[in-house]
């Protein structure tokens, strides 16, 4: 929960990485540190929460926390270039100051998730909150909280591969299974020395998850990938209450005001933006 | 006062054709030609380019006038751009007029990328007038007035 | 609880004593409506016609209000700190605000008033604000507040109510903020038993005078995703052009929209007020639109007024029943006829 | 024109029946004294809910843009020309229209008739030339000619100008009215006072942009208010955002407005809207002898230029 006094007012932040992901530079990550320690300490999140991010004279954007809350000291935010805000954002440099408005929404049932499998699909540049949940979950301390974690993880291409260094050395661990494909690969892509295969999302779901009993599944990715998922995840025996969804939304005031994001009675940046595929069901929602 | 408003200086905003004026103001340069330098230049591909939304966002961000640049007719670069760019300034003038700011704050010309002493003459004339018309204070978009 | 009446030369005089001190917000005579504004000297406030034509919230949330100030003078060391903007929270007074546009504060109360998160200005503005309300003698003919949870005589979100008995008014503290205003004003007469039963009289005649209603007793059963898929959005609602006036004139209707704006090197974060019939309203940034065809804009701004919010707060319809929305609307989108077949709906 | 409702029934039923048209857009009765529900109808049976008054003022053309069905549609002269607009902008194709020409004695001002009486009007009926009021202690009677809305008082095509099909005998058109008398007196003022005007004209906008989405001409797909990349006028109430606003949505209708006053009815705050649109028929009408709407061959005036075009502004 926010601690300042004003919900709408951001924390300052300083830019102190910028990590260009993707070939295309369309998407970077940016390693935030807060500019007073106590705001630091006021933003105590978990994984699957967002923030927004205010910069001064464009405005907020709503982007999913990457960073885990094990690993101390700044914030990631992967961000892909899209709008005015974000454009501008792409364009600033390491030490420049902006806002940070946050934790906002819920997360990923984390106690209700323990003791059991967990399955992480992501699709494209939706991985930052499950970036945020495998590192959760890899922690020391909490690793023994939960059973197998089987990750699959697609993009376009390798260029689209995001974290791409974590992801090679989580592939090497042997107590995370990383499922990582590609839709294609191009002419010039160097065959990795990792595995990775070639395929959607959704026949690698079907290929590598043997069964749904005593896991729950978090997907989070593009609206077709989720589409297609769904049903081969009923189809290996998930209920809908063990399928976890994050949904975005256009949103302003990211704290349930502004009144756009709501699917039905719900709001994504407040009752959401994580809800289970059984809640999305009886949810009125134009998506 | 008097002497407040003679060392005023107006900021002009002109729109110059590449094709032609944005050539006559080199030429003007090049030839040494004197012409007062209270015109902040944009370069733009035809005078047939210019919405009435470029206008007024010059105006919102506080210019005193704004001149507008092209081909001849009949010689525009891309054959009759500035022939429709004549109809939608003739219209947009008249209702410029119509809602109360001077006119004088809005000029037109066209002189051909060889006329570097026609640009002299209209940039001085312009500045000149803008100048009797004295500083802009209408459409200027300052600090929102809001609650 | 204190109960006068006042001679209405002597309640006039009384509001423009006030309004030279404090700020007073009153209905007055704007040519074909009346409308609320601040009183200044000279100003007379119209407490005869029963609707202004738009709603007085703005008095509590201004259509466009400055959130934040910040520079971006790269030499400041202030650069891209964002600050409060200064506001002013002195105790105002909102005098001739009918029963229907009090209680909307009410409603509109519990979104910005939350467990969770509290809006500053909002709250602020909402509670240095004394409202002193004119009770409806006659209803128009699009009111319809009694069947909304409202009554011409409502007291729900007032501070002072009014009631015009001819030559006098019937003045009555609702709150102690009421109370404590009326001891500032004085003067006045005691109310007499005769007064009190006249006001009773006058109630139940205006109870009587709304003649229109709203039906939504069926929607607490339907099931949300029902209504929601329902045939009748796609069919009924083509003639909607989505402009916004029926939400800007909406007192309950409380979207908004966060800018920043940006003149030479100062920046202001400005919140205004949005509306659900605009396509931009949900559009992302990627360029997909979860409501990009018109009818899915016109359901949600009628789910959310009479299944989302009751379901949500359990305080009834979202909407006190003025009726503004069905006189605003260019092609008579009326609200008690969408209630309706939405009341009626069956799958 | 009360007496054309049987027509237009008849006729929507007609052409719904034997398929000429998948849709039929007309009025039907409002459910308050004033006011017309668009009415977009699908079979034969929904006719004889169609009516026509003095009230069907908003304009049908709204409806038009970008559907691919085939459509009936009700056609005064002003929203006749709006259909012209509509196809020479390709907004929509002339064999899917079977236009239903309605001569037209103009809309009554329904703000003009509430300033006339004391008290809310409960009814309003129409007979013949004459609208009657009622209230709940009075009643009134207006020659409708009385009061028409500002555009329809100067109106110069009352009769469709082109249609498929009329529903009653053309009306003579206003003879001797001077359209721009307005204008005219705007002109004719100082700079200051033109200020003054436009300051005050547009001071209570609410920007709700219900002017906007009335207008049938108004549908591109992004409104220039709308776009971010440039913002080119800022969101707020502020009064110079307003103005722009006002300014530059009057400007995109040059040469396209066709006068038919749906701005200033949908408007909530009643700003009178044609005060710039205004001007600018007037000017095409002066400069370039240009009407917009009254054919469908022309090509939109800034759409197209002369030679000898007027150039004695331009060094």
């Amino acid at each position: 929960m926010m601690k300042s006094t004003n919900v709408y007012l951001p924390y300052p932040v300083k830019i102190e990485e910028i990590i260009v992901e993707t070939v295309d530079r369309g998407l970077r990550t940016f390693k935030f540190t807060f500019l007073n320690k106590e705001d630091e300490e006021a933003f105590a999140f978990m994984p699957g929460q967002f923030a927004e991010i205010s910069v001064p004279g464009y405005g907020e954007i709503p982007i999913g926390i990457a960073s885990s809350p094990t690993e101390k000291g700044f914030l990631y935010f992967t961000v892909q270039k899209v709008g005015s805000v974000t454009s501008y954002l792409h364009n600033m440099k390491e030490g420049d100051i902006l806002g940070l408005r946050g934790p906002l929404g819920n997360y990923y049932p984390w106690e209700e998730m323990k003791g059991k499998n967990v399955v992480i699909i992501g699709g494209g540049c939706a991985f930052s909150t499950l970036r945020s949940s495998i590192v959760y979950m890899l922690d020391p301390a909490n690793r023994s909280d939960y059973g197998d974690i089987d990750v699959v993880y697609g993009a376009r291409s390798m260029d689209h591969l995001i974290y791409k260094d974590e992801i090679i050395s989580w592939t090497k661990r042997d107590d995370i299974n990383m499922h990582i494909t590609v839709d294609a690969f191009l002419k010039n892509d160097v065959k990795p020395e990792w595995r990775c295969s070639q395929g959607f999302v959704p026949s690698i779901v079907e290929e590598k998850i043997k069964t749904g009993d005593n896991t729950m599944a978090i997907v989070c990715g593009p609206p077709v990938m989720i589409k297609f998922t769904r049903p081969i995840l009923q189809k290996i025996g998930f209920t809908d209450e063990n399928i976890i969804l994050s949904l975005e939304n256009r949103m302003k005031c990211g704290v349930g005001m502004c009144g756009r994001c709501n699917c039905g009675s719900k709001l994504v940046c407040h009752d959401g933006p994580v809800f289970t595929l059984a809640e999305l069901n009886e949810m009125a929602a134009d998506l | 006062m008097e002497k407040e408003m003679q060392e005023w200086q107006p900021k002009i905003v002109a729109f110059l054709c590449n094709w032609c004026t944005y050539g006559a103001a080199d030429l003007a340069g090049v030839n040494r030609l004197q012409y007062p330098p209270n015109f902040k230049v944009i370069r733009v591909p035809c005078s047939g380019r210019i919405s009435p939304k470029l206008i007024l966002a010059a105006f919102r961000n506080g210019a005193d006038g704004v001149w507008i640049s092209g081909c001849h007719p009949g010689d525009c670069h891309y054959i009759e751009g500035n022939m429709y760019a004549r109809r939608r300034f003739t219209l947009f003038r008249s209702l410029f007029k119509h809602i109360g700011i001077d006119e004088r704050r809005l000029h037109f010309s066209w002189i051909s990328a060889a006329e570097g002493i026609k640009f002299a003459e209209v940039a001085n004339d312009i500045v000149k007038t803008v100048k009797e018309v004295g500083p802009a204070k209408q459409l200027i978009k300052e600090k929102a007035q809001v609650a | 609880m204190i109960e006068k009446s006042y001679k209405k030369d002597e309640w006039q005089g009384a509001l423009a004593k006030l309004a030279k001190e404090s700020r007073v917000i009153a209905p007055v005579n704007g040519g074909t409506h009346s409308v609320f504004k601040t009183l200044e000297e000279g100003d007379v406030p119209d407490f005869k016609s029963s609707k202004t034509r738009l709603s007085p919230k703005s008095v509590v949330f201004p259509q466009s209000e400055r959130m934040f100030e910040y520079s971006l003078d790269e030499e400041s060391e202030e650069n891209g700190i964002l600050k409060e903007a200064k506001k002013d929270y002195a105790e105002k007074f909102v005098a001739g605000i009918r029963p229907c546009d009090a209680r909307s504060f009410k409603l509109v109360q519990v979104n910005f008033d939350t467990p969770t998160y509290k809006d500053p200005w909002w709250i602020n503005n909402y509670e240095s604000t004394t409202f002193i309300g004119q009770a409806c003698n006659k209803a128009c003919s699009t009111c319809f507040c009694t069947s909304t949870g409202g009554s011409p005589f409502g007291e729900e979100g007032l501070d002072v109510v009014t009631v015009d008995m001819g030559d006098s008014f019937l003045v009555k503290s609702v709150t102690d903020k009421g109370e404590k205003l009326l001891n500032t004003i004085g003067g006045g007469a005691d109310a007499t038993d005769d007064m009190k039963t006249k006001v009773a009289e006058l109630e139940k005649a205006a109870v009587a005078s709304v003649k229109s209603e709203i039906k939504t007793d069926n929607l607490k059963e339907l099931k949300e995703t029902d209504l929601f898929e329902a045939d009748f959005w796609k069919d009924t609602f083509d003639g909607c052009i989505n402009c916004g006036g029926c939400t800007f004139s909406c007192p309950t209707c409380w979207c908004f929209d966060i800018q920043d704006e940006v003149q030479k090197k100062e920046g202001d974060r400005i919140r205004n007020w949005d509306s659900c019939m605009f396509p931009l309203f949900t559009k992302h940034g990627m360029g997909h639109n979860p409501r990009d065809q018109k009818f899915q804009r016109i359901r949600q701004r009628f789910m959310h007024k009479l299944k989302y919010y009751p379901d949500k707060y359990d305080k009834g319809i979202m909407c006190v029943g003025c009726g503004r929305c069905v006189e605003v609307c260019p092609a008579n989108i009326d609200i008690r006829r969408v209630a309706e077949l939405m009341n009626n709906y069956s799958k | 024109m009360v007496n054309y409702t049987d027509k237009i029934r008849e006729t929507a039923k007609r052409l719904l029946n034997d398929g000429t048209v998948d849709t039929f857009i007309g009025y039907r009765k409002g459910s308050l004294p004033f006011v017309n529900n668009p009415a977009i109808i699908h079979n034969a049976e929904e006719a004889d809910e169609l009516v026509w008054d003095s009230n069907c003022a908003l304009n049908l053309c709204n409806y038009l843009t970008n559907r691919t069905d085939k459509i009936g549609v009700l056609a005064t002269g002003c929203n006749s020309r709006n259909i012209a607009m509509h196809l020479k902008e390709n907004k929509i194709k002339r064999e899917q229209l079977v236009i239903v020409g309605v001569p037209c004695t103009g809309m009554v001002d329904h703000r003009a008739v509430k300033g006339m009486v004391d008290g809310e009007i409960l009814e309003v009926t129409e007979a013949g030339e004459e609208i009657t009021v009622k209230g709940d202690d009075f009643e009134k009677t207006f020659k409708t000619a009385d009061v028409l809305q500002t555009n329809c008082q100067t109106c110069a095509h009352r009769n469709p100008v082109i249609f498929d099909e009329l529903v009653a005998d053309e009306v003579p058109e206003l003879d001797g009215v001077n359209q721009y008398a307005d204008v005219e007196a705007v002109e004719a003022q100082s700079d200051e006072e033109k200020w003054q005007n436009f300051e005050n004209i547009f001071e209570s906008c609410i920007r709700c942009y219900a002017c906007r989405n009335a207008c049938p001409l108004c549908y591109c797909p992004t409104c220039f208010v709308d776009e971010s990349k440039p913002q080119w006028v800022g969101k707020s109430t502020d009064p110079t955002d307003t103005m722009t606003f006002h300014f530059l949505r009057a400007f995109h209708m040059a040469g396209r407005c066709t006068d038919c006053g749906a701005c200033e009815r949908a408007c909530p705050v009643d700003i009178p809207l044609r005060y710039l649109t205004k001007k600018l028929n007037k000017d095409a009408k002066d400069i370039y002898d240009y009407e917009s709407g009254t054919n469908v061959e022309d090509k939109a005036l800034l759409d197209t230029y002369k030679p000898t075009d007027l150039n004695d502004f331009i060094r």
